[in-house]
C-alpha cells in the first residue's frame, strides 16, 4: 500500500503543478488546489501508514545520475510525512480561494507550479536516504520557496527580503554539504545507511554535528540564524506562510534530529546542552520581538522562532539526557519535542491562514490600522482565538500538552548529577516560561488589537467574511488543535513508536494512558486534558444554566463608559504600540527603543495641540552586531575580487586555463 | 543531630543572604542599616549555633562579639551617619534594580557551581550553606561595584565581611578566638576610617556620591 | 471512588462559597487596621446577591466575547479550586491536573478577561488589559521556578503528592528551599489576584488601576462573576500557599473525623494567611507601575535560591 | 512596627452606633435596615461632580473616613457607574457636564437611584444665571432626593440616601434614560 501511496501523492503534486502552467482563472486555481489536496492526503495517508504498521518503504532509483535517487520511509519520516501532510491540505484548501485576488495582478502560474513543488519537495525531503537526494531536495525546498516568497514582488521590502533568506539559506546549505561530505567520509555513494555504520573520530562527529547545526539552525530560524525568517515570511501568500512557517522551517528539526539521533547516534552532553541553550535564547527572544511588532504577519513569524526554540527545548534535553544514561527522560524530551512540532504546524498553519484572511479583507497587516473584525468576521475570528489559545499554551488546546511535556522533561533534569546541569534547567524551566507568560501577552495583543473594538481604518470597517474554502481551511487545522490538545493519550505512545521505530538510540516506550498514570523514572506529573476539557465545558455551561434559572436576566446596551465624554471614536481606543509599552520599557535593556516624538504647537498657544507624530522603533542589534560585520567583510573581499576582473576576455580565458592546468597538476600529483 | 545543624545552618545563611539581597532591592539608608543589623544577628545566631553542635565554646564567645559590635554599635553608628546624609537615596546604581537582582541570582548559582568540589568532598554538615556564603560575598562585591552612594558601598563592606566571617565560622567552627577577635577589631577600624572618608567626600562635594570622585582627576 | 469524587465536588463547592468570604475577612481586617468599624466578612456575599440581581449593560461595541468572557474566567477558576487540596489529599482529582495545569488555568481566565477588557474598545480597558498580562507573564518565571523547586523535593508536580510527601518529612517544611519558595509564591499571590503592592484592590482613579480598569465595563451579573472568580483565585493561593507548604492537617482518609479537622486546620490557616495580607497591605504603599518588574525579579531571585538550596541539600 | 503600635493605641474611631448624637445613630441604623431590605445591604455609589465648587466632595470624603465609616452599613464608593446603584450628584450642572452626566445616568445599570447633594444642585446656588451653567441636577436627569445645604453635613447625606432607598421600590417603571 505505502508505494501507492507514495506515487499517488507525488501524482497530486505534479498534476497541480501542470495544471498550474496549463490553466488559467478559477479553473486553474481549482486544480492547483485539488491536486495540492490530493498530494496532501495521500502523504498524510502513507505517514499515518507507516507510522501505524511499522512498515518501512524503501525505493531507489540507482539509474539516476552521480549515486542515484534513494529514498526510504522510516518512523520518524513518516511523523513528519504527517506533519507536512496536515498543514498542506489545510493550506491547499485555503490557497483555492486566497488566491483568487491574486488573479491578473501576480502570476497564479508561477504560484501554483511553484506551491506545488515545495509540498513535493517537502515530502520527498524526509524520505531522502542518501546526501545527494537528501541535498538536491533541500535546494528545490529552498528556491521554490524563494520564488514563492517573492510572489508578490513589486510590494516594498519583497525582494529584499527573498534575497536575504537565499543568501542566509544557502550559507547554511553550503554548511549541509560540508557536513554531509565529512560524514560520508570518503565513501562516495553517500547513503545514509554506510553514514549509520560509519566510525568516525569524536573530533569529526563534534564537527558534523556543528556543521549540521549551522545548516538545520538557518532553516529553523533559531536565533541568531532566524533574521531572514521574520522578513521573508510575512511577505509571501498567506497560504504559503502558513506552509513555510508550519512545515518548512520543521525540516531543521528533522534533519537535525536526522543528522545527530539516526546517522550519529548521539553524541556528548554538550551537544544537547548548544541545543538547549540556542533553544531557550531563541524562545525568550523570539517572543520578545514579536510583542514588538505591530504587522501581524511579522509579529506571527517572530513567534515562529519562539517555538521552534520550544521545540529544541525538549529536542535539545533528550539529546543531553541520552548521553547521561536516562533513556526514558530523553525519549520523553524527543516526544516533547515532536509533539510540539505537530501543534506548531497546526496552530501556527492556522494563525497565518487566519492572518491571511484578515489580510484578504482588509488588504493590510499592519496591526495599527485595524479592528472590529470579529464582528465583521466572526468566523475567521472565532478560529484566530482557538489559534492564539492554542499558541499560548492554554489547557485544554494543543499547544498546552506538549509546552506541559517539555516543563516536565526540564523538572526531569535536576536528575543529573552534574553541577552545572542542575542550574541550567531551572534558568531554561525559567525562560521557557517567561516566553509562554509573554506570549500569552503577545496574543491578547495580536487578537485584540486586529479584532476587537472599533475598526481603526475605513477598510477594516469594510471587511467582509472571507470565502467559504477559506474558513474550511482554517476550520480543519481548528479541529486539529482541539484533538491534538485532548488526546496526548493517544499521540505521546504514537511519538514513542516514531521514535523506537529509528532503532538508533535507546528508547523507553513511554504510554500516557487515558486514565492518567503518566510516569518516567523521576518525573511524575500528571494530567488529563481531555478531563480537563470535559470539566471545564460542565462547569461552564453549568454556571450558565444557574445563572440563567437564579439571576436577573434583563441586558441593555448603551455607550462604551469612558467617564461620560461624548462619542467613541477608534482614535481612544489602546493601540497595538501602547498595549506593548510596559513590557518594551520593563526590556528597555534589550530593544534600545529609538523614540522620537514631535509635537506641532498651536502658534497661539501651547496648550493646544495641532498634531503629534510618535515614532520609536526596537533596535535590531543582532543585525547590526552579527551581520552587519559580516556583510561589510563580504563586500570587502568582493571589491578585493573584483580587481581581477579587468573586462578583458583573454584574461578571463587565461584564468580558465590557469586553473585548468591548476587542477591537472592536482589531480596528477597529489596522491 | 547533624540533619537540624545543617537545617538551621542553611536557614541562617539564607537569611543572611535574604538581607544581603534588600541592598539591591531597597533604595533607602535606613533600610540598609536595618538589613545589615538582620544580618548580624543572623550571623550571632549561626556562630552560636555551630558553637553548641560543634561543641566549640568559644564560638559563644564569637556570638556576643558579633552581637555586640555589629547588631549594635556599628549600625548606631551607620545611623548616626544615615541621618547626617539619610536623604540621599540610592536612585541612579550603574546596573538597575531587576537586573541587578537577576544577576545577584546568577551569582549565587555561580557561587554554588565553584563551591560544589568542596561540598561533594567536604563531610561537615555545613558544607552545604557554605555556597551560600560564597554567594554572599559574591553580592556583596556586586553592591560595592554597582553602587554609588558612599554609605551603601560601606554597608555592602560590612556584608563582604560578614559574608567572609560566616565562611569563616561555617568552615572551619571558627578559627582561634583571638584571630576572629583581630579580624573584628580590623573591621571596626576600616569602618571608621571609611566614616572620615564619607564625611570628607561630603565635605568637599556636598554629596555622598561617589561618582564625583572622578572629579579629583583634574 | 464515589465518596472521593464526592468529596472533590464538595471541597470545590466549599471554596467557592468560602472565597467572597476570605476578600470580606481581609476588608474587614483592613478597615480594623484603619480604626474603622468596618462592614462584617460576609459583606461580600450581599455585594454578589445584588449583583446577581442587577440589569447588565453592555457597550453596544462590544462582541460575544464579552458574554463569553464571565464564563470562561469563572469555569477555569472554578476548575482550579476542583483540583487543589483543600481538605483531603490525595483524590482522584488530583490526577487531572498538576500544579502546571493550575498556572495555565489561571493564565486562561487572564487571557479572556484581557480579551474581554480590549473588547468595548476603552482606553481604560485596553491599559487594564495590557497592565494585567504584563504582571502576569512577569510573575510566570517566579512561578514555574516555585514550581520547580517544590517538585525538585517531592518529586513530583501534583498536587497531593507534594502535599503528602512533605507531610511525611516534616523537616523539610522549615528547609530553606521551602521557606524561600513560600516566599516567592507569596510575592507572585500579591501580583497575581491584584493586592497592594502590585495594584489596589480599592482603588477608584482609572490611571493607577491593574485589574479593576479591565472590569469597569462589567455590570449586574457579568460582574458578579469575574468578582467571585477573581475572590476564588485569591483563596486558590491561599490555599497553594498553606496546603502544599504546610499540608498538616489535611484528612489523609475520608473519615468524618479527619475531615471535620481538615476544616478546622483550613480554617486557621486561611484566617492566618488573610491576616498577614492585611497587615502586609497596611503597612506598604502600592509600587509604581514599573517598580513591579523589581519586585517581581526579587521573587524570581527568592525562587531561584529555593531551587539552589534544594540541589544543596541533596 | 511604630505604625501598628500607633493603629492599637489609636483604637476603634468609628462612632458607634449606642451612644453619640441622636440623629446620626438613627439615620445610620434606619439606613442600616432599608438598605438590607432593598439592595442586600450593599449600596455601590458613583460620585458624579457635575460642577461643584467641591465643599460637598469634601464632606461626602468624609463619608468614607474612619469616624464616619459608611463601609460599615455596605455602603462603598465604585470607580464606574456600571458597578453603581446609586449615583450622587454635587453641584449645579454646568454646560461641559451636561452630557457627561446624562451619559453616566445612562450607563449605570438598573435599579438606580440618584441622590442630589448640596444647595447648588437643587438651586445652582450662588451660581444660578451663569453663562455656564445649565440648570440644577434635576433638569437634566430625574433625581430622587435632594440633600440640602451648602454644604450638607454627612449626617445629612446619609440621610438622604436613606430616603432615597426609601423610595427605590415605588418607581417601578423608569425613564430608560435614551
Amino acid at each position: 500500500m505505502a508505494p501507492e501511496l507514495l506515487l499517488l501523492s507525488v501524482a497530486g503534486y505534479t498534476a497541480g503543478a501542470l495544471a498550474a502552467l496549463a490553466f488559467r482563472g478559477m479553473v486553474g486555481r481549482a486544480l492547483v488546489a485539488a491536486g495540492a489536496l490530493g498530494g496532501s492526503l495521500a502523504t498524510l495517508a502513507l505517514g499515518a501508514w507507516c507510522l501505524a504498521t511499522g512498515a518501512t518503504l524503501v525505493f531507489a532509483a540507482p539509474w539516476l545520475p552521480l549515486t542515484g535517487f534513494a529514498l526510504r520511509a522510516d518512523s520518524l519520516s513518516a511523523f513528519f510525512l504527517i506533519v507536512v501532510g496536515l498543514a498542506a491540505a489545510a493550506a491547499s484548501l485555503y490557497g483555492f480561494g486566497y488566491s483568487a485576488h491574486y488573479d491578473g495582478r501576480y502570476s497564479l502560474r508561477l504560484l501554483g507550479a511553484m506551491f506545488n513543488v515545495l509540498l513535493l519537495s517537502l515530502t520527498v525531503q524526509v524520505l531522502a536516504d542518501n546526501a545527494l537526494t537528501f541535498l538536491v531536495t533541500w535546494e528545490v525546498m529552498s528556491l521554490s520557496a524563494y520564488f514563492l516568497v517573492l510572489t508578490e514582488h513589486d510590494q516594498a521590502g519583497t525582494v529584499r527580503a527573498a534575497n536575504w533568506y537565499l543568501g542566509v539559506t544557502h550559507a547554511g546549505f553550503a554548511a549541509l554539504i560540508a557536513a554531509f561530505l565529512v560524514l560520508a567520509a570518503g565513501d562516495m555513494t553517500g547513503s545514509f545507511a554506510a553514514m549509520r555504520s560509519v566510525g568516525l573520530t569524536p573530533g569529526t562527529r563534534n564537527l558534523v554535528f556543528l556543521l549540521a547545526l549551522v545548516g538545520f539552525g538557518t532553516k529553523a530560524g533559531v536565533i541568531p540564524l532566524h533574521v531572514w525568517l521574520p522578513m521573508a515570511h510575512p511577505v509571501a501568500p498567506s497560504h504559503v506562510s502558513a506552509v513555510l512557517s508550519g512545515v518548512v522551517i520543521k525540516m531543521g528539526v528533522y534533519g537535525l534530529m536526522r543528522v545527530t539521533l539516526d546517522l550519529l547516534g548521539g553524541g556528548p552532553a554538550w551537544w544537547g546542552g548548544i541545543v538547549l541553550g540556542l533553544g531557550a535564547v531563541s524562545a525568550l527572544l523570539g517572543v520578545l520581538y514579536a510583542l514588538m511588532e505591530h504587522d501581524l504577519k511579522r509579529l506571527l513569524a517572530y513567534h515562529s522562532v519562539e517555538n521552534m526554540g520550544i521545540i529544541l527545548l525538549g529536542v535539545g534535553a533528550g539529546l543531553m539526557f541520552q548521553s547521561y544514561g536516562l533513556p526514558a527522560l530523553a525519549t520523553l524530551g524527543f516526544i516533547a519535542g515532536l509533539y510540539h512540532t505537530l501543534n506548531h504546524a497546526c496552530f501556527k498553519g492556522l494563525l497565518f491562514l487566519g492572518a491571511g484572511s484578515v489580510q484578504y479583507a482588509t488588504k493590510t497587516r499592519n496591526m495599527e490600522d485595524l479592528g472590529g473584525l470579529i464582528k465583521r468576521m466572526p468566523r475567521t475570528a472565532a478560529c484566530f482565538l482557538v489559534g492564539a489559545a492554542a499558541i499560548s499554551a492554554l489547557p485544554p488546546l494543543n499547544g498546552f500538552a506538549s509546552e506541559w511535556l517539555v516543563f516536565q522533561t526540564l523538572m526531569g533534569g535536576a536528575l543529573v548529577p552534574r553541577p552545572e546541569v542542575a542550574i541550567g534547567m531551572p534558568i531554561a524551566v525559567a525562560m521557557l516560561a517567561l516566553s509562554s507568560g509573554l506570549a500569552v501577552a503577545c496574543f491578547v495583543k495580536a487578537f485584540g488589537i486586529t479584532f476587537l473594538a472599533l475598526p481603526r481604518s475605513t477598510d477594516a470597517a469594510r471587511a467582509r467574511e472571507v470565502p467559504a474554502s477559506m474558513q474550511v481551511g482554517m476550520l480543519l487545522l481548528v479541529g486539529m488543535c482541539v484533538a491534538l490538545g485532548v488526546t496526548p493519550f493517544l499521540v505521546v505512545p504514537a511519538l514513542s513508536r516514531a521514535l523506537a521505530g529509528l532503532g538508533r538510540i535507546p528508547v523507553t516506550p513511554i504510554g500516557f494512558s487515558l486514565h492518567l498514570p503518566f510516569s518516567v523514572a523521576g518525573v511524575t506529573g500528571e494530567m488529563s486534558p481531555l478531563l480537563l476539557a470535559v470539566g471545564l465545558a460542565l462547569l461552564g455551561v453549568l454556571t450558565a444554566i444557574v445563572l440563567r434559572l437564579l439571576a436577573d436576566r434583563r441586558l441593555r446596551v448603551g455607550d462604551t463608559w469612558g467617564c461620560g465624554r461624548i462619542g467613541q471614536t477608534p482614535r481612544m481606543e489602546y493601540t497595538a504600540t501602547a498595549f506593548a509599552e510596559p513590557l518594551r520599557r520593563v526590556f528597555a535593556e534589550l530593544y534600545r527603543p529609538t523614540e522620537d516624538l514631535s509635537i506641532d504647537f498651536h502658534p497661539k498657544s501651547k496648550y493646544f495641540v495641532r498634531s503629534i507624530a510618535y515614532r520609536s522603533e526596537v533596535q535590531p542589534w543582532f543585525e547590526r552586531l552579527l551581520y552587519t560585520p559580516v556583510l561589510s567583510a563580504l563586500r570587502g573581499a568582493a571589491a578585493r575580487v573584483r580587481q581581477v576582473q579587468a573586462g578583458s576576455l583573454h584574461l578571463y580565458l587565461a584564468y580558465l586555463t590557469i586553473a585548468l592546468l591548476v587542477l591537472l597538476v592536482v589531480a596528477r600529483w597529489s596522491r | 543531630m547533624d540533619a537540624t545543624f545543617s537545617q538551621l545552618a542553611m536557614l541562617g545563611s539564607s537569611l543572611m543572604l535574604i538581607f544581603g539581597l534588600i541592598l539591591l532591592w531597597r533604595r533607602r539608608v535606613p533600610a540598609y542599616i536595618n538589613a545589615f543589623t538582620g544580618q548580624s544577628v543572623a550571623l550571632a545566631g549561626v556562630a552560636g549555633a555551630t558553637g553548641y553542635f560543634g561543641t566549640e565554646s568559644e564560638l559563644y564567645w564569637v556570638a556576643a562579639f558579633v552581637l555586640l559590635l555589629k547588631g549594635l554599635v556599628i549600625p548606631s553608628l551607620l545611623r548616626r551617619m544615615g541621618r547626617r546624609f539619610g536623604s540621599e537615596r540610592e536612585l541612579d546604581p550603574y546596573v538597575n534594580t531587576a537586573t541587578s537582582l537577576l544577576l545577584a541570582g546568577l551569582l549565587v548559582l555561580f557561587g554554588y557551581a565553584v563551591m560544589r568540589p568542596l561540598v561533594v568532598t567536604s563531610r561537615l554538615p555545613t558544607r552545604a550553606s557554605m555556597a551560600l556564603a560564597m554567594g554572599l560575598i559574591l553580592v556583596s562585591l556586586f553592591v560595592i561595584v554597582t553602587r554609588k552612594k558612599a554609605l551603601t558601598q560601606v554597608v555592602g563592606f560590612l556584608m563582604l565581611e560578614n559574608g567572609i566571617a560566616l565562611l569563616a565560622i561555617l568552615g572551619t567552627y571558627g578559627i582561634p578566638l583571638i584571630v576572629e577577635l583581630g579580624v573584628f577589631l580590623d573591621a571596626l577600624l576600616g569602618f571608621l576610617v571609611m566614616q572620615i572618608f564619607v564625611y570628607r567626600i561630603h565635605e568637599t562635594f556636598e554629596t555622598i556620591d561617589v561618582e564625583q570622585l572622578s572629579r579629583l582627576r583634574h | 471512588m464515589t465518596a472521593d469524587l464526592m468529596m472533590a465536588a464538595a471541597q470545590g463547592l466549599l471554596a467557592l462559597f468560602l472565597a467572597p468570604g476570605v476578600v470580606g475577612l481581609v476588608r474587614w481586617l483592613k478597615a480594623r487596621l484603619q480604626n474603622r468599624r468596618g462592614a462584617p466578612p460576609w459583606q461580600p456575599y450581599r455585594e454578589l446577591r445584588k449583583l446577581f440581581q442587577k440589569e447588565v449593560v453592555v457597550s453596544r461595541h462590544a462582541s460575544w466575547l464579552f458574554h463569553l468572557a464571565p464564563f470562561v474566567v469563572f469555569a477555569s477558576t472554578l476548575a482550579v479550586a476542583v483540583i487543589v487540596p483543600v481538605l483531603a489529599v490525595p483524590l482522584l482529582v488530583d490526577r487531572i491536573g498538576d500544579l502546571l495545569v493550575v498556572v495555565y488555568l489561571l493564565l486562561l481566565g487572564t487571557f479572556f478577561l484581557a480579551l474581554a477588557g480590549l473588547d468595548p474598545g476603552s482606553a481604560f480597558g485596553g491599559m487594564g488589559a495590557s497592565r494585567e498580562v504584563t504582571v502576569a507573564a512577569l510573575a510566570e518565571p517566579t512561578l514555574a521556578v516555585a514550581i520547580f523547586a517544590l517538585a525538585r523535593s517531592a518529586g513530583s508536580t501534583n498536587l497531593g503528592e507534594i502535599a503528602a510527601r512533605t507531610t511525611a518529612d516534616p523537616l523539610s517544611a522549615v528547609s530553606p528551599g521551602h521557606l524561600l519558595a513560600f516566599a516567592a509564591l507569596f510575592i507572585v499571590m500579591l501580583a497575581e489576584t491584584g493586592r497592594l503592592p502590585v495594584d489596589n484592590p480599592a482603588t477608584h482613579l482609572e490611571l493607577t488601576m491593574i485589574h479593576e480598569a479591565m472590569v469597569l465595563e462589567y455590570s449586574g451579573r457579568y460582574l458578579a462573576l469575574i468578582e467571585w472568580a477573581a475572590a476564588l483565585k485569591f483563596l486558590v493561593f491561599f490555599i497553594l500557599l498553606g496546603n502544599l507548604f504546610v499540608p498538616w492537617g489535611l484528612a489523609r482518609a475520608l473519615t468524618l473525623e479527619a475531615v471535620m479537622t481538615a476544616v478546622g486546620v483550613f480554617a486557621v490557616k486561611v484566617v492566618v494567611l488573610a491576616v498577614a495580607v492585611a497587615v502586609l497591605e497596611t503597612r506598604v504603599a502600592k509600587l509604581r507601575l514599573f517598580r513591579v518588574p523589581e519586585l517581581l525579579s526579587a521573587s524570581f531571585v527568592l525562587a531561584l535560591l529555593a531551587v539552589t538550596s534544594s540541589f544543596l541539600l541533596r | 512596627m511604630l505604625l501598628f503600635l500607633k493603629i492599637l493605641k489609636a483604637g476603634i474611631v468609628t462612632e458607634p452606633l449606642a451612644p453619640g448624637e441622636p440623629d446620626v445613630i438613627e439615620v445610620a441604623r434606619e439606613v442600616e435596615t432599608k438598605a438590607r431590605r432593598l439592595l442586600g445591604r450593599a449600596v455601590a455609589i458613583r460620585e458624579v461632580d457635575a460642577g461643584s465648587c467641591n465643599g460637598c466632595e469634601i464632606e461626602i470624603t468624609g463619608l468614607t473616613g474612619p469616624v464616619y465609616d459608611s463601609e460599615r452599613f455596605g455602603i462603598h464608593f465604585v470607580a464606574s457607574p456600571r458597578h453603581a446603584d446609586l449615583l450622587l450628584v454635587t453641584g449645579p450642572v454646568t454646560r461641559n457636564m451636561e452630557i457627561p452626566l446624562l451619559k453616566t445616568y445612562e450607563a449605570t445599570p438598573d435599579p438606580k437611584i440618584v441622590v442630589a447633594v448640596g444647595d447648588c444642585a437643587r438651586t445652582c446656588g450662588v451660581f444660578r444665571g451663569s453663562y455656564a451653567v445649565v440648570g440644577s441636577v434635576d433638569a437634566v436627569i430625574p433625581v430622587d432626593v435632594f440633600v440640602s445645604g451648602c454644604p450638607p453635613e454627612p449626617t445629612d447625606i446619609l440621610r438622604g440616601i436613606l430616603t432615597a432607598l426609601d423610595r427605590l421600590p415605588k418607581r417601578k417603571r423608569r425613564r430608560d434614560g435614551t
